[in-house]
């Protein structure tokens, strides 16, 4: 049965290979290769998930050892995969949402001549993907770390005849490798450590740790440190977030597999993955708490301000990937609570994009909202799912996103003390923020009258980011349609994961049970009943809802954005943070390189070259004394055989 | 008189032939000059012969003399060419031994 | 002769100091002049000069083949072989000594003095007083004590040094003899050649002027007085060995035109002034 | 005695090399066959002396050893140990593709001219270095070492100064002028280095009394051969020098962007891949091994140094206009990792710093290449004028940022294990230094992805839109490098296996050990 696990990443990379290799007699079928072999990927998921739950829990934790990758002397990195239940749900969320985004993108990407790589770069991220949550040590977690990233970077930049498009993959892959940076400090750190960095060893199990608990605590806040730094450049945690609102560049799918349900939440699997060193580390967990706090409300305000749908998203997955970092620095209180949130968010996120998706397929691939408005009775597909993605997410009593996120809330709470109040009220805000812009997309987009239909309005503000708004539609008048079943089916399904998905792991802690033997958890003291918290929670949303419903339900919606509060300029321009980095390390940049060039030109060459010159005129003048009279030279010999006699005569005389 | 004098005489000599060797433009002279010397030379190993009282420096004196010989006909002969081939005895018109 | 009794003494007999003093003087006074004569003709005369003195200095000395063999090959050979060679590359050519080498000839003279200086303290300081003469080296007759040398001690320098004068005289011959590398042209074919570049048909001109002179150095004059280079061989024109005569035949001209006019009183005759003008 | 395989590595290649310079002009093209056919002789030659090797056995192994100049003990030493052969295999396996990717760039502009050959010399330049270089892997001998150290010097000059890039900026003379200044320079700094280091060899053998690395190296291992403390210190310096030189390492490195920039791209990757790579390899067999006091004595600057090399050269590397210039300054900082690793002086910096000699060599052969490639269609180095071209050119550009991520050591290409060894190795004893150093590879993903944004994505520029995509030829030379950067990157083991024993023994060399981890594992 272990043997199945190395299938799981196979298939996808097998399916990488013959669809980049493959060239264009593929064409007309590779799409057809790559669902398949991401669809096989989630067969042998759910057959090892059956196998899995077949076993007790202590059973649960398989091994699979191919070969030894790096053996020099103390230092022994194997490609090992380990599959126990953290690893197996994301491989059935990763597998499970990811075939079908390729179904959804079979429909999407129709009309791209490059649609068979695009769906040979979708594989290749699954297989890095799953590298990244089998693998058994963090060196080969590195390489899938990596390997996503690298995926990420191409899919971003899939369209590369835009330069925005280049530069936003650029832009990713550079703020994730500062990320990596900190990963590889990590890996090192504990290699000097504890001379290994298998997980086995190093962590352990929650009921008896491994090495770690033999190191000084300095040495694991630092580990840990490290590991958050490489977690904020994968999650888009403040302050590596600023990547994430522009690599909405890639295509829709792209943005719904990779930028919120799988690739972004890897940060919130290695911290809870490595949730014995952080144990042993509260001050590095105090900080992931902050961190959280401070992204989650962070990418809410951004999500308020924007008016292009899919930033909008990008800031409400900034924000939620908040509450789980936030989670999983509450320690074992919130461990599973993180992940809980991050399956459900998986769904309904990707629902949500997916819905974006289809409506800017409808309407020309125009994503600006103040264009939209009334569309429900044009894809009442669409809308349906939208909104019950929408209800998830605002965390409506019932749907998913109620329980995982006022789970969460609770244990913000029952952290304790004073962070434990700031926490909460940080996490209950942002819950109001997430209803507030929510309500406000779903307004704008599907309510409302239908503003698309003055389409000679000059363009906003928001510069349109899809490639075919420049080329066509610009100035034709969108005819909104509902989306081919292709692309449908995939909404509908993700729909009925986020409605139900939620409770079915609430009831009976179904999933706190299957998760706690690898995380561990403990019930915090809380202040406050849980009963309170989910009142608290249900009202903010409410209050949230109404107010977006006062402001963008009641008036009409002008098309070109107001110019809006100083806060709401800021937010558009993501709080100012990419400025800061343009000013600071950008500009910075240029000039050091500059002037480095200019130094190496003219200092470290300059001396070598000076030299050669002093050199060459000393010769010159030396030359002169040559006239090539054979008279002169003669003089000279005659000279130092002078010298030699009187030489002579002096060493006689002494 | 001591015999020495003839030694100084030879030294006298050699240093007047050299001087010329230096001064001299004409190819000629300068040969001339150098056979100075050479008798000049000569000129001492006769003396230091009689000064050890063996035959030895007069046999050097008599090789001096054979190459001597050798070496003008050579020497002259390069001359005749020489002036043969640029229409002038001077030095210094050989002066291409600078770059 | 009683020559090997006065070698063995330290000190020499007041004769031969007396023949070492003037002579002494004699010879240094032909190197100076050897030096600084402005022709080399003079210069090979006065070296010749002093190679004799040597020579006698050699037989004084008690190296008797050695002085012989020195008047024979130096100045009997060698030195003629130089005159030859003056001669061929032009007696009356007088080489200005000027110096043309910036600092040349100051170096020269301070290496000399400084090296002169250098080798009498030498001789000074070496102790060399001490004289055992050719007494019984000689005692079997100076030809025969070297031949006993050369054909014993010294036989293969000697060998060598035959193998040596025969290469000189093999290089001497390679360096001055010219292969002619393509055929000598004909008379008929020079003619043709001369037609075909259409410069100067006629034979050249003949030196000498009016035939007053026919000496070869001096060039024939044109009609208007001028010397012509035609008229002069080339080894002459580039010893730059050329008598001008044309001033003195100039005036000749004039003096000629006037004893014409005198004698047929043409006085009013405007040519006559205008000619007058033009001998000015 | 055995037949002498080494010998035999090192005189193939330079009978083939005289062998092509005598084809007859008019022969063009059974020269470049013939050079092809002699370079894959070689690579066959190097494979068998890589299964001859016995990884566990003797240090030096198929030894070879002859009188040379008896009098001041000069001996033709021969032998190689993982570290040799690993080099002595990389070498082999690129001049072929390098020959290959050379094919038209010295075939003569006017033709006809009876005497002049270019082609023919050009070839037999490359596979002279290739004998020159191989010999110098093998060499046991220091005097040995020294001589093809330095003459390796006189083909590169050749062939860096006489086959100039065709691509340039600017006229004809002016890029002359250029040229013979870059090959001017190489020869100087290197003959500068040299002379230091031909000092130092004459003084190892006053103090030592022989050449001969292993007797010198055991001498001193069991205390029979004791330098002054100050001795050995110069000596060590007067070796490095050359070497530092050749390596490049800050400040000696200018020499490095002028030669790779004006060569052809082959000769670009000779330099980079090959040539120098003999200055680290020297590194690591005679620095450590003759002076192994002065070599821990000076680690302190050395690593400095190399640290200062990394970053310089990324960030010099972010400023270049130039494509070639450009992967020359990568190179420097790669370098910076080597020596880093080398002088860290644990098995995992050394391990990776042989490792890193290795992929480095393929994964800049990779882009150099295809690099060339890009440069010979559109006729510019100047990063400016290209855009576009990954719609044109899919294949190329595919290739040409697969080796840009070999550059930047992205995980499961090659370069990653011997990076990450390196700085693993390094951070365990000078934890700082690892840390920056670490910052390299976020340089290194700024210039390699600037560079591919810049001439392959973007709209499609008009004097690109026409562009040819990867022809057969270079598709032969490129794929399997690209094979082998991903098979090294998931499997390194085999070469691993060949070159820690050489490791662990030079370790003991200089008498140090990997530090212990803080916490033991309870096993």
């Amino acid at each position: 049965m272990e043997n199945l696990i190395a299938l799981l990443i196979a298939a996808p990379l097998l399916g990488a290979a013959v669809l980049l290799t493959g060239g264009r007699r593929l064409d007309a079928v590779g799409h057809w290769i790559g669902t398949l072999l991401a669809g096989a990927s989630f067969v042998f998921g759910a057959i090892l998930f059956a196998d899995l739950l077949g076993k007790d829990a202590e059973h649960r934790t398989l091994t699979q050892h191919l070969w030894s990758w790096i053996p020099v002397e103390g230092f022994q990195a194997d490609v090992t995969f380990r599959l126990d239940q953290l690893s197996m749900t994301f491989v059935l969320l990763i597998t499970g949402v990811g075939s079908l985004i390729h179904l959804y993108s079979i429909g999407y990407m129709e009309h791209d001549e490059r649609r068979r790589r695009f769906f040979g770069y979708l594989n290749l991220f699954l297989a890095a993907m799953l590298l990244l949550v089998l693998a058994d040590n963090y060196l080969l977690l590195y390489v899938g770390w990596e390997g996503v990233g690298l995926a990420s970077y191409l899919l971003i930049g899939f369209w590369q005849h835009k330069p925005s498009a280049a530069t936003a993959a650029k832009k990713a892959f550079l703020v994730n490798r500062v990320g990596d940076m900190g990963l590889s400090i990590a890996i090192m750190l504990m290699f000097t450590t504890f001379g290994t960095f298998a997980f086995g060893p190093v962590l352990g199990s929650h009921e008896k740790p491994g090495l770690v608990t033999g190191a000084s605590e300095a040495t694991l806040t630092g580990i840990a440190l490290m590991l958050l730094l490489a977690a904020c450049g994968k999650s888009a945690q403040v302050p590596l977030q600023s990547w994430l609102g522009d690599a909405m560049e890639g295509p829709t799918p792209v943005s719904a597999l990779i930028h919120a349900a799988t690739m972004v939440t890897a940060g919130v699997y290695l911290i809870v993955r490595s949730a014995n060193i952080f144990n042993l580390a509260p001050d590095a967990q105090l900080v992931v708490t902050v961190v959280g706090a401070v992204t989650l409300l962070f990418g809410a305000i951004v999500g308020c301000a924007k008016d292009d749908i899919k930033k909008a998203l990008a800031g409400s997955t900034m924000s939620q990937i908040g509450y789980m970092v936030l989670a999983a620095g509450l320690g074992p209180i919130g461990y599973v609570f993180a992940i809980m949130h991050l399956v459900t968010h998986g769904f309904f996120k990707a629902g949500l994009f997916l819905g974006a998706g289809s409506v800017m397929h409808g309407m020309n691939d125009e994503v600006d909202m103040r264009k939209y408005g009334g569309l429900r009775k044009y894809m009442p597909v669409t809308f349906v799912t939208f909104g019950l993605g929408y209800l998830a997410i605002i965390g409506f009593p019932g749907l998913s996103g109620f329980f995982s996120k006022d789970k969460i809330i609770e244990a913000a709470f029952a952290k304790g003390g004073t962070e434990g109040w700031i926490l909460g009220a940080c996490a209950l805000l942002g819950a109001a923020i997430t209803a507030f812009y929510m309500t406000r997309v779903m307004l704008m987009t599907f309510f409302g009258e239908e503003r698309w239909r003055r389409s000679e309005t000059p363009s906003p503000a928001e510069p349109s980011v899809e490639p075919a708004a420049e080329t066509h539609g610009e100035h034709a008048e969108p005819h909104p349609h509902e989306s081919p079943r292709s692309m449908t089916i995939p909404m509908i399904v993700l729909a009925f994961g986020s409605v139900f998905a939620g409770g079915f792991f609430s009831i009976g802690d179904r999933f706190l049970h299957w998760l706690e033997p690898v995380t561990g958890h403990s019930h915090g003291d809380a202040p406050i009943s849980a009963a309170t918290v989910t009142a608290a929670t249900v009202t903010v949303m409410v209050v949230g809802v109404t107010i977006a419903w006062l402001q963008y339900g009641r008036r009409p919606v002008p098309v070109v954005a107001p110019r809006g509060s100083l806060l709401t300029r800021a937010a558009r321009r993501d709080l100012l943070q990419d400025d800061f980095n343009h000013v600071v390390l950008v500009r910075g940049g240029e000039h050091l390189t500059r002037s480095l060039v200019y130094v190496d030109h003219t200092l470290v060459d300059g001396v070598v070259n000076g030299t050669a010159a002093s050199v060459g005129g000393l010769s010159g003048r030396m030359r002169k004394l040559q006239n090539g009279f054979a008279r002169s030279y003669a003089v000279s010999m005659f000279g130092g055989a002078a010298i030699l006699v009187a030489a002579t005569l002096l060493m006689r005389a002494v | 008189m001591n015999p020495v004098n003839y030694l100084y005489l030879a030294a006298l000599l050699f240093t007047i032939g050299a001087t010329g060797v230096l001064i001299r433009r004409n190819a000629i002279v300068v040969f001339m000059c150098i056979e100075l010397m050479l008798n000049a030379c000569n000129l001492a190993f006769v003396a230091f012969s009689r000064m050890h009282g063996n035959l030895d420096g007069q046999i050097i004196a008599f090789f001096t003399m054979v190459v001597a010989a050798a070496e003008v006909v050579v020497g002259l002969a390069i001359i005749v060419s020489l002036f043969r081939s640029r229409h002038s005895a001077s030095v210094d018109d050989a002066s291409l031994m600078k770059l | 002769m009683s020559a090997p009794l006065q070698l063995a003494a330290s000190t020499t007999s007041t004769g031969e100091a007396f023949q070492f003093w003037v002579l002494g003087t004699v010879a240094v006074i032909g190197a100076l002049c050897t030096v600084f004569m402005k022709k080399a003709v003079h210069s090979a005369l006065c070296l010749a000069g002093t190679m004799i003195i040597l020579a006698v200095f050699y037989l004084a000395n008690g190296a008797y083949f050695l002085g012989v063999v020195q008047i024979v090959v130096y100045t009997g050979a060698i030195m003629m072989l130089f005159l030859f060679v003056v001669m061929l590359v032009g007696v009356t050519a007088a080489d200005s000594l000027k110096e043309t080498i910036k600092g040349q000839r100051w170096l020269a003279l301070l290496c000399g003095v400084g090296f002169g200086v250098l080798l009498l303290a030498g001789l000074g300081n070496a102790s060399l007083h001490q004289f055992n003469g050719l007494g019984q080296a000689n005692s079997g007759g100076n030809v025969e004590g070297l031949a006993t040398l050369i054909f014993t001690k010294y036989v293969f320098a000697f060998e060598i040094t035959g193998a040596l004068l025969i290469t000189a005289a093999v290089g001497a011959m390679v360096l001055t003899h010219r292969e002619r590398t393509e055929r000598a042209l004909t008379q008929r074919e020079l003619a043709e050649k001369r037609v075909r570049e259409g410069k100067h048909v006629p034979p050249l001109p003949a030196p000498g002027v009016y035939a007053r002179h026919n000496a070869v150095d001096i060039a024939g004059l044109l009609p208007d007085g001028t010397p012509s280079e035609l008229t002069v061989s080339k080894t002459l024109r580039d010893r730059g060995q050329i008598r001008d005569v044309s001033t003195e035949a100039l005036n000749d001209l004039k003096a000629l035109e006037q004893r014409a006019e005198e004698r047929l009183e043409r006085t009013e005759i405007e040519p006559a002034t205008f000619k007058r003008e033009a001998s000015k | 005695m055995s037949f002498p395989l080494l010998t035999a590595t090192a005189v193939l290649p330079a009978v083939g090399a005289i062998a092509t310079a005598a084809v007859p002009a008019a022969r063009r093209t059974a020269a470049k066959w013939l050079a092809l056919l002699v370079s894959l002789a070689t690579l066959a030659l190097a494979i068998t002396v890589l299964v001859r090797f016995d990884p566990d056995g003797a240090r030096y192994q198929l030894t070879e050893s002859h009188a040379w100049i008896a009098d001041f003990g000069v001996r033709y030493e021969l032998g190689v140990d993982g570290i040799g052969v690993a080099l002595l295999a990389l070498t082999a396996l690129l001049i072929p593709f390098i020959i290959l990717a050379g094919w038209h760039d010295a075939d003569p502009l006017e033709t006809g001219s009876r005497r002049w050959r270019p082609t023919q010399g050009f070839f037999a330049l490359i596979l002279a270095v290739e004998a020159m270089v191989i010999i110098s892997f093998e060499a046991t001998d220091v005097f040995l070492f020294y001589i093809f150290f330095e003459a390796m010097l006189i083909p590169m000059y050749f062939l860096i100064g006489g086959f100039g890039d065709r691509a340039h900026a600017g006229s004809d003379e002016n890029a002359a002028a250029q040229r013979s200044y870059a090959a001017v320079k190489f020869l100087l700094y290197n003959l500068v280095g040299g002379l230091i280091m031909l000092a130092a060899v004459i003084g190892l053998y006053v103090v030592a009394g022989n050449f001969s690395l292993q007797e010198i190296a055991e001498a001193r291992a069991n205390g029979t051969l004791d330098m002054a403390t100050n001795t050995e210190r110069w000596l060590f310096l007067g070796f490095f020098f050359a070497f530092a030189v050749k390596a490049p390492l800050w400040p000696l490195h200018t020499w490095l962007p002028n030669a790779m920039g004006e060569a052809t791209a082959p000769v670009a990757v000779l330099i980079t891949a090959v040539v120098d790579k003999v200055g680290t390899f020297a590194m690591l067999r005679f620095c450590l091994q003759l002076f192994p006091e002065a070599s821990k004595w000076a680690t302190p600057a050395i690593l400095v140094l190399a640290l200062i090399s990394i970053v310089y050269g990324a960030l010099l590397a972010v400023g270049q206009r130039d494509i070639k210039r450009l992967v020359a300054y990568a190179s420097i900082s790669h370098f910076g990792f080597i020596i880093m690793g080398i002088f860290a002086m644990t098995s995992q910096g050394q391990s990776g710093a042989t490792l890193y000699m290795v992929n480095h060599g393929i994964s800049t052969a990779a882009l150099m290449l295809v690099a060339g490639f890009l440069i010979s269609r559109r006729g510019s180095r100047l990063i400016a004028d290209y855009g576009g071209v990954q719609k044109v050119a899919p294949v190329l550009a595919g290739t040409f940022l697969i080796g840009g991520l070999a550059t930047l050591s992205l995980p499961g290409l090659a370069p990653f294990v011997s990076e990450f060894l390196v700085l693993v190795g390094t951070f365990a004893r000078y934890p700082v230094i690892g840390i920056i150093a670490t910052f390299g590879i976020v340089l290194a993903a700024l210039y390699t992805l600037v560079l591919y944004q810049r001439t392959m994505t973007g709209p499609v520029k008009p004097e690109v839109s026409a562009m040819p995509d990867l022809r057969m030829r270079e598709l032969v030379v490129v794929a399997p490098l690209v094979v082998l950067l991903i098979f090294l990157g998931v499997y390194p083991k085999p070469v691993t296996d060949i070159v820690n024993p050489a490791v662990k023994s030079t370790m003991s060399d200089v008498h140090k050990k990997d530090p212990k981890p803080e916490v033991e594992a309870a096993k």
